[in-house]
């Protein structure tokens, strides 16, 4: 027994170095073509800039274990990034906080509703949830940003602007929320449920797991850390954009993909997804800090997204093609 | 035997996977138009040698090889095995459900016009010729996925002959079949051997390797263990050979004193499934659900334990109305459930035996909130040594055991639970004989350890083996109720018979 | 009569369509005018180019997310290498976007790597490309004649929307005549008895998703002809999703195996008049984006309880 | 009133905007174009919204072709491809007035004019700020809009012209778009500002990026040491130049964009001539002048 632990730890690794190589490979490519890339300063720059990413990417890689999609994280980061700040100057910051996690996992519940419960596919719902949000964000803010009037007179900028110890606060939210995830989905009967779940319905449903349930409740994971991400958000700019969040959902399913959660359900790593986030995000900062166009990025993104999981799979299957 | 009469031979293959040696010098002789039975117990190596054999697998490096009318041959894709006239039907049927009889019949070889089209009417004509042949009633154009799953092995083997197939391997085909549709199958069987086509017939079940097959081979542990021609043996030879020891003690009767109505279920319906639905079983009672495949026996069981809602009726558990809205409240109430797709609705089949066990009753082992993995791992190995199931450990993937021993991590899965009402649906359904009496001996045991049964099986022996009491159903009713002592094969075939 | 309704419970697009265009009709009667229909017509030529394509890919089991900005490349490569003269930018942009699809059908089927991977990579990468190849900027055609194309039409039909429709003829007769049409509904299927049963797979597969990208660059050069121009941002960012939708509302099973271009006409007919509808109705914008997105759910879950219908029809029938 | 188009002698304004909601500017030129059209005896419109997807604005100019209005009011998704919906407009007969960004050039033969900002001026103001403020030397970035739109590219175009002509000592270290998204506008200067220890100014094309990019000063500790100059004036940066982080901006007010739209429309569909261009006061704003102005409400 002792021996097959070890052999499948060995596996595991091997599958998955895949991601860690491109990682360091990018890192190492981008410390010798800037040299401020590896400066403390920037490395904290970068965790920022991911966090917000970074935190709905726990939600989503739930989501994704469980074997579904929710692209309506982005116009759903937008309406809850409005919420916050329309309601901080009316009911004061804590409250307005509230309503927006409230809204967050409303919004996820109905999404889990259609998807666990009367199974319906993950995709076109979320896709319809997308524009149906993105049109209650409009529709509530007759299209006008919203701001605060007395930015400097909050604590609440704290939240994404704050540092504690040298750290951004955002960052230790992100972090919090990863260790939150983590310990839910490796240490919790949740979290085993949900493995399951992803791996087979059926079955679950046969084991007296509420499948439907499960389902339901990583859509309403999801919305709530992208309410906590809208609210990051939100304090980051003491405003709100009806657009801000549009296409998240693709950087942050990338970074999912990237950190090897499988798109069949079953598995899936918190950690790894946010190493992938990473990857999405230290392109942005490289490649500005290269000078290369800004949309060359795009361009490396594809690459990277798609050598890293061929890697993986090669490497699982111990050929190049199949 | 005359060598030229042999159509296919097996010499020393070996195939080992990570971890399992699955065939070690298997060899083996096939003869034109000749039936050869292989049997053997779950993970003897059956399934893994046809797939060898027809290039699914690459066998062991340098580990000897296979003759096909004479000819050395080496496969690396079914398809070529195809080509060369080596067929497996597959349990899980290879066919494509949205397109047409004919279609799947020439599938990847359909026949063309002049400018490259395809040309219906003569594909049409040449599958309804085959049809023809094997005496079939089935439209050429009818879609396969409006056929019954009878009716879509013998398009399999409609088109392992227009193949010109010398060799048909049947890996376990009855296993979802009902008892008429048995008798088609063996019919074109007999067919092909008409045609001198040989077949290889893998089954668990003994009555049909004495009805149709001509010779035995018996696999154990990866190794050939005998070779038999059926006319000249008996049952108890055959499985000495494949357990290693007599059989003695086949169905094991449940010695339980009966207690108090533990299940109570009263005009159970459900349009266009089941009927007006009343039976109860009692502490340490076996009580046996028999009928056709179709009769409505799984969906009242999925009914009582919540995974279906019925239209009406009542159910008591423990003398107290209850109403099941989930598998969850069901667990909780206190049912086990075997369902009878393992793959499907028993397994989640990436991961490990321990969390395959475990996975039932993840609420209650918890410390402090957290899973407790520890607890988990007792629970493993304590199951493990009660059923002997034969795995490399705890963190094997249940996808890599063989079929018996994921029956017994689905039954290990319920029993930790040491349910109140223990429901098992087709439990030996693809299961070896010597795996089959354990199992036997596992519910009696469960009965005499004060759980309620309720077994759904569609063997007559084994359901009268194994039940105190038996309820028939036919078309979603009942049809009969029998106590051990007054059943009789003929009364049940006649409950369960269509009129 | 009954005929009728079991014809409407098995392909329910048909008659989502007709309620629709009575109550548009009585609505906004302009909508029922010829010149109105001729416009739904050829507004929906470019989506229905590009859900032929979808289709196609669908039924082998499928989709492309990156259709939207493979539309947007090749429409600025039709437009921007002009110079080169007409036909030459036309050829290249088809190449272009048939290249792009032989690359995603390359990792698809030798390399085995998700389709939702693949072209969520390529619908991320490909707008790189875009940006880069127009440096940020809109492109504009140097003739006249090209636009001149996009907006003539041939006896009173837009010549957009023949386009479309000889595409369309000729996708369903490939689908119903050829073998290469036959085993994408095996491939899509059952993948693995189409495998057994010899045919090429991978081959299918690569077709499929070079197809679905050609159709994707025919649709982005028709559009080009509309304006003689290409803007960066053009399919971008959900144009990729509303044709796997639409493909999906024509009743093509979203994994694989089941569906039919006639169908998937129905689905972007049914989409055109929506959105020719809210604009006669002069619907806010805002309340056009909540009934798409609600239009959508409604779709999928029609979808989904029809199947079921679909499926006890089948019982029945045998 | 509702809109109906009949010959009964009253005025509809067909009119098809660029992306209402993406921004207040937008919203309120949406808005005010309502009010003023409601206030107007006789008149009526029809209000679409592309939702900022060019094709589907080919698809409203033709649906408002079928309608049969008396005018085309276009705030074009793009100037270039919007072209030949114009010409189809022409084709039919109905006049097309561009409003707020421009039309391409080849598109001018069939459009009666332009009513709205001189966007390309906007970037000159914004140039001439940042050159006074830096006195014709250092080192500056620049914060586009989102590529491909004219009014993006033409404000862009009018700094780096300016800049150019006027003061060589001023270099433009690096353009970066911002898609007008203020979060990406911070992250963009964060990173900016780690790549480049030199910066002396940012431009940014309007005050909501402007004030993304001010968040990363203020982080960084820059903040009124760099300088700030805009080319389009929010109420935030009213604010922010109070506080004194923003230089110069450029006051355009989407009340006075949308009643010009209007009135020129009114005009054209009554069959008069009007000019071609028909451009609303944008001025200069600087902490000296700014309390002459209103805050903006947006
Ligand atoms: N893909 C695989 N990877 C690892 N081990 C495998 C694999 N397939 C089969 N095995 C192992 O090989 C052995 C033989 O399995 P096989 O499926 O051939 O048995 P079988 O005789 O067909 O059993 P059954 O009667 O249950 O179908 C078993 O121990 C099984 O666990
Ligand atoms: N007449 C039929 N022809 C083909 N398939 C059928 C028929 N009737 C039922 N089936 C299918 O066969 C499967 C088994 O049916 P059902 O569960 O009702 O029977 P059962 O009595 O539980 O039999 P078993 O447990 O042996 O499968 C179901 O999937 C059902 O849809
Ligand atoms: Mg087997
Ligand atoms: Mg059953």
């Amino acid at each position: 027994m002792q021996l097959s632990v070890i052999k499948k730890k060995a596996l595991g690794f091997a599958e998955k170095q895949g991601l860690v190589i491109a990682f360091l490979l990018l890192v190492i490519f981008f410390s010798i073509a800037s040299d401020v890339f590896l400066t403390y300063g920037n490395i904290i720059l970068v965790l920022r800039q991911v966090s917000i990413l970074g935190i709905i990417a726990c939600g989503m890689t739930f989501v994704i274990i469980g074997g579904n999609f929710d692209l309506s994280v982005g116009s759903l980061t937008s309406l809850t990034t409005v919420v916050v700040i329309s309601l901080h100057d009316k009911i004061g910051p804590i409250p307005a906080m509230i309503v927006a996690l409230l809204v967050g996992m409303l919004s996820g519940t109905l999404a889990g509703y259609l998807i666990g419960y009367l199974k319906l596919n993950s995709m076109i719902i979320t896709l319809g949830l997308l524009g149906v949000i993105q049109a209650v964000t409009l529709i509530y803010t007759g299209g006008k940003y919203s701001r605060l009037t007395d930015p400097d007179e909050t604590w609440f900028g704290f939240i994404g602007r704050g540092f504690v110890l040298g750290i951004p606060f955002p960052v230790i939210i992100l972090a919090v929320v990863i260790i939150i995830f983590a310990v839910i989905l490796m240490k919790t009967v949740f979290g085993r449920q949900l493995l399951a779940v992803g791996g087979n319905q059926v079955a679950s449903k046969f084991s007296g797991i509420k499948e439907t349930r499960i389902i339901m409740l990583t859509f309403i994971a999801s919305g709530l850390v992208t309410g906590i991400g809208g609210i990051v958000l939100g304090s980051r700019i003491m405003a709100a954009q009806n657009y801000i969040g549009e296409g998240y959902e693709f950087q942050v399913i990338t970074g999912v993909i990237l950190g090897g959660t499988s798109l069949t359900g079953g598995e899936g790593n918190i950690f790894k997804s946010f190493l992938g986030i990473l990857i999405v995000g230290m392109l942005m900062n490289g490649f500005i800090l290269l000078g290369f166009p800004y949309y060359t990025q795009w361009v490396a993104q594809w690459v990277i997204l798609v050598v890293v999981v061929w890697i993986d799979i090669a490497s699982k299957r111990g050929k190049v093609l199949a | 035997m005359n060598e030229e009469q042999i159509i296919l031979e097996v010499k020393n293959i070996s195939k080992t996977f990570p971890g399992v040696k699955a065939l070690s010098n298997v060899n083996l002789k096939v003869r034109k138009g000749e039936v050869l039975a292989v049997v053997g117990e779950n993970g003897a190596g059956k399934s893994t040698l046809m797939k060898t054999l027809s290039g699914v697998f690459y066998p062991d490096h340098g580990s000897g090889g296979i003759i096909l009318d004479g000819k050395t041959v080496s496969f690396s894709n079914p398809l070529e095995a195809k080509k060369a006239g080596l067929i497996l039907i597959f349990q899980e049927l290879s066919l494509v459900s949205e397109l047409s009889v004919a279609e799947n019949i020439y599938l990847g070889n359909l026949p063309r016009t002049k400018r490259g089209l395809i040309d219906w009417r003569r594909l049409n004509e040449m599958a309804g010729k085959i049809m023809a042949d094997l005496e079939l009633d089935i439209d050429p154009r009818e879609l396969v996925g409006n056929l019954s799953i009878s009716r879509q092995q013998m398009v399999e083997i409609a088109r392992a002959l227009s193949m010109g197939a010398k060799v048909v391997i049947f890996d376990e085909p009855t296993s979802s079949l009902t008892e008429a549709e048995k008798e088609i199958l063996f019919m074109n069987i007999r067919k092909l051997k008409e045609k001198k086509v040989s077949v290889i017939y893998i089954t668990h079940k003994m009555d049909e390797v004495f009805q149709i097959t001509d010779r035995v081979e018996v696999l154990r542990d990866g190794q050939n263990t005998g070779s038999l021609v059926t006319a000249e043996v008996q049952l108890e030879d055959i499985t000495k050979l494949m357990i290693g020891r007599i059989l003695d003690d086949y169905f094991h009767k449940n010695q339980a004193v009966k207690g108090k109505e533990v299940l109570k279920v009263e005009n159970l319906s459900k349009a266009g499934l089941f009927e007006n639905i009343s039976f109860s079983i009692r502490k340490g009672e076996v009580v046996g659900l028999y009928g056709l495949v179709g009769a409505g026996r799984s969906e009242v069981a999925e009914t009582i334990f919540g995974a279906r809602q019925p239209d009406s009726g009542r159910v008591w558990i423990n003398g107290k109305e209850v109403s099941i809205r989930s598998t969850e409240q069901a667990v909780k109430i206190g049912i086990g459930f075997v369902p009878e797709d393992r793959k499907e609705q028993g397994l989640v089949l990436k991961m490990s035996c321990k969390e395959n066990i475990s996975l039932a009753k993840l609420p209650w082992i918890k410390n402090r909130g957290f899973l407790d993995t520890a607890v988990e791992m007792e629970m493993y190995e304590e199951y493990k040594d009660k059923l002997s199931i034969s795995t490399p450990g705890a963190y094997q993937k249940v996808v890599n055991l063989s079929g018996g021993n994921q029956q017994k991590i689905v039954i290990a899965k319920w029993l930790s639970m040491t349910p109140d009402l223990l429901i098992l649906d087709e439990p030996t359904r693809g299961i070896d004989v010597g795996s089959k009496a354990e199992i036997h001996k596992l519910i009696a045991k469960a009965a005499e350890s004060g759980y309620a049964v309720l077994v759904i099986s569609s063997e007559m022996p084994e359901i009268i083996g194994v039940s105190d009491r038996i309820i028939a159903m036919r078309s979603g009713r009942v049809t009969g109720v029998f106590t051990d002592a007054e059943v009789t094969e003929t009364t049940l075939l006649k409950a369960i018979a269509h009129v | 009569m009954k005929k009728i309704l079991r014809f409407f419970k098995k392909k329910p697009i048909w008659a989502i369509l007709l309620l629709l265009v009575v109550i548009i009709t009585i609505l906004a009667p302009e909508f029922i005018r010829r010149r109105n229909l001729l416009n739904i017509l050829l507004q929906s030529s470019v989506n229905g180019v590009m859900a032929v394509g979808m289709t196609y890919l669908m039924i082998n089991g499928f989709f492309d997310l990156s259709v939207g900005t493979v539309m947007g490349f090749s429409a600025a490569l039709a437009v921007g290498l002009q110079p080169l003269g007409i036909f030459p930018a036309v050829i290249i942009a088809l190449l272009a976007g048939a290249g792009i699809g032989a690359v995603n059908g390359f990792l698809v089927a030798r390399a085995k790597i998700n389709a939702f991977v693949v072209t969520l990579g390529s619908f991320i990468g490909v707008r790189g490309l875009i940006y880069i190849y127009t440096k940020e900027d809109a492109l504009i055609g140097e003739r006249m004649v090209f636009s001149d194309f996009g907006s003539s039409s041939v006896l009173g039909i837009p010549t957009l929307f023949i386009i479309m429709l000889v595409i369309a003829v000729i996708a369903e007769f490939v689908l119903r005549k050829t073998p290469h049409g036959r085993n994408t509904y095996a491939v899509g299927g059952n993948y693995e008895a189409a495998e057994n049963a010899g045919i090429r797979v991978n081959r299918t597969v690569m077709v499929n998703f070079i197809l679905c990208s050609l159709a994707a660059a025919v649709g982005g050069v028709l559009l080009a002809s509309r304006m003689n121009a290409a803007t960066p941002g053009l399919g971008w960012p959900d144009q990729n999703l509303m044709i796997i939708a639409t493909v999906v509302l024509g009743g093509t099973s979203l994994n694989g195996g089941y569906g039919s271009i006639v169908h998937t006409m129905g689905g972007v007919l049914t989409i055109g008049v929506i959105q020719n509808a809210l604009n006669l109705l002069n619907v806010q914008s805002y309340y056009n984006m909540l009934l798409m997105g609600i239009i959508l759910i409604l779709v999928v879950f029609a979808d989904s309880r029809f199947k079921q219908a679909r499926n006890a029809l089948r019982v029945t029938d045998s | 009133g509702d809109a109906e188009a009949t010959d009964d002698g009253t005025i509809v304004i067909g009119h098809t905007a660029n992306n209402v909601g993406i921004d207040s500017y937008q919203t309120t030129h949406d808005q005010v174009f309502r009010d003023t059209v409601a206030a107007l005896e006789g008149v009526s419109a029809i209000q679409l919204d592309a939702g900022g997807d060019v094709a589907l604005q080919i698809n409203q100019v033709e649906d408002l072709i079928q309608k049969n209005v008396d005018v085309i009011v276009i705030w074009p998704v793009n100037g270039k491809a919007i072209v030949p919906a114009a010409k189809k407009a022409f084709d039919a007969g109905i006049p097309v007035l561009i409003c707020n960004s421009l039309i391409d050039e080849s598109g001018y033969q069939y459009v009666k004019g332009f009513a709205g900002p001189d966007t390309y001026e906007e970037g000159v103001n914004a140039a001439v700020g940042m050159i006074e403020a830096l006195d014709g030397e250092g080192n500056v970035v620049e914060l586009m809009g989102m590529p491909g739109y004219v009014t993006a590219i033409r404000r862009s175009e009018g700094f780096q012209d300016k800049i150019a002509d006027d003061a060589p000592g001023i270099e433009i270290l690096a353009t970066e778009p911002t898609d007008w998204n203020r979060e990406k506008a911070t992250r963009v200067m964060e990173n900016l500002l780690t790549k480049y220890q030199n910066i002396d100014g940012v431009y940014v094309a309007d005050d909501n990026i402007g004030i993304g990019a001010l968040n990363a000063l203020k982080e960084a500790g820059r903040a009124g040491d760099i300088v700030m100059t805009s080319a389009c004036m929010f109420g935030e940066g009213y604010d922010a130049m109070e506080e004194g982080f923003i230089y110069g901006s450029v006051y355009q007010s989407p009340a006075e964009d949308a009643k010009k739209a209007v009135e020129v429309a009114v005009k054209l569909a009554n069959g008069e001539e009007v000019p071609f261009w028909n451009f609303f006061e944008t001025p200069v704003v600087t902490k000296a002048n700014m309390d002459q102005f209103e805050r903006p409400n947006f």
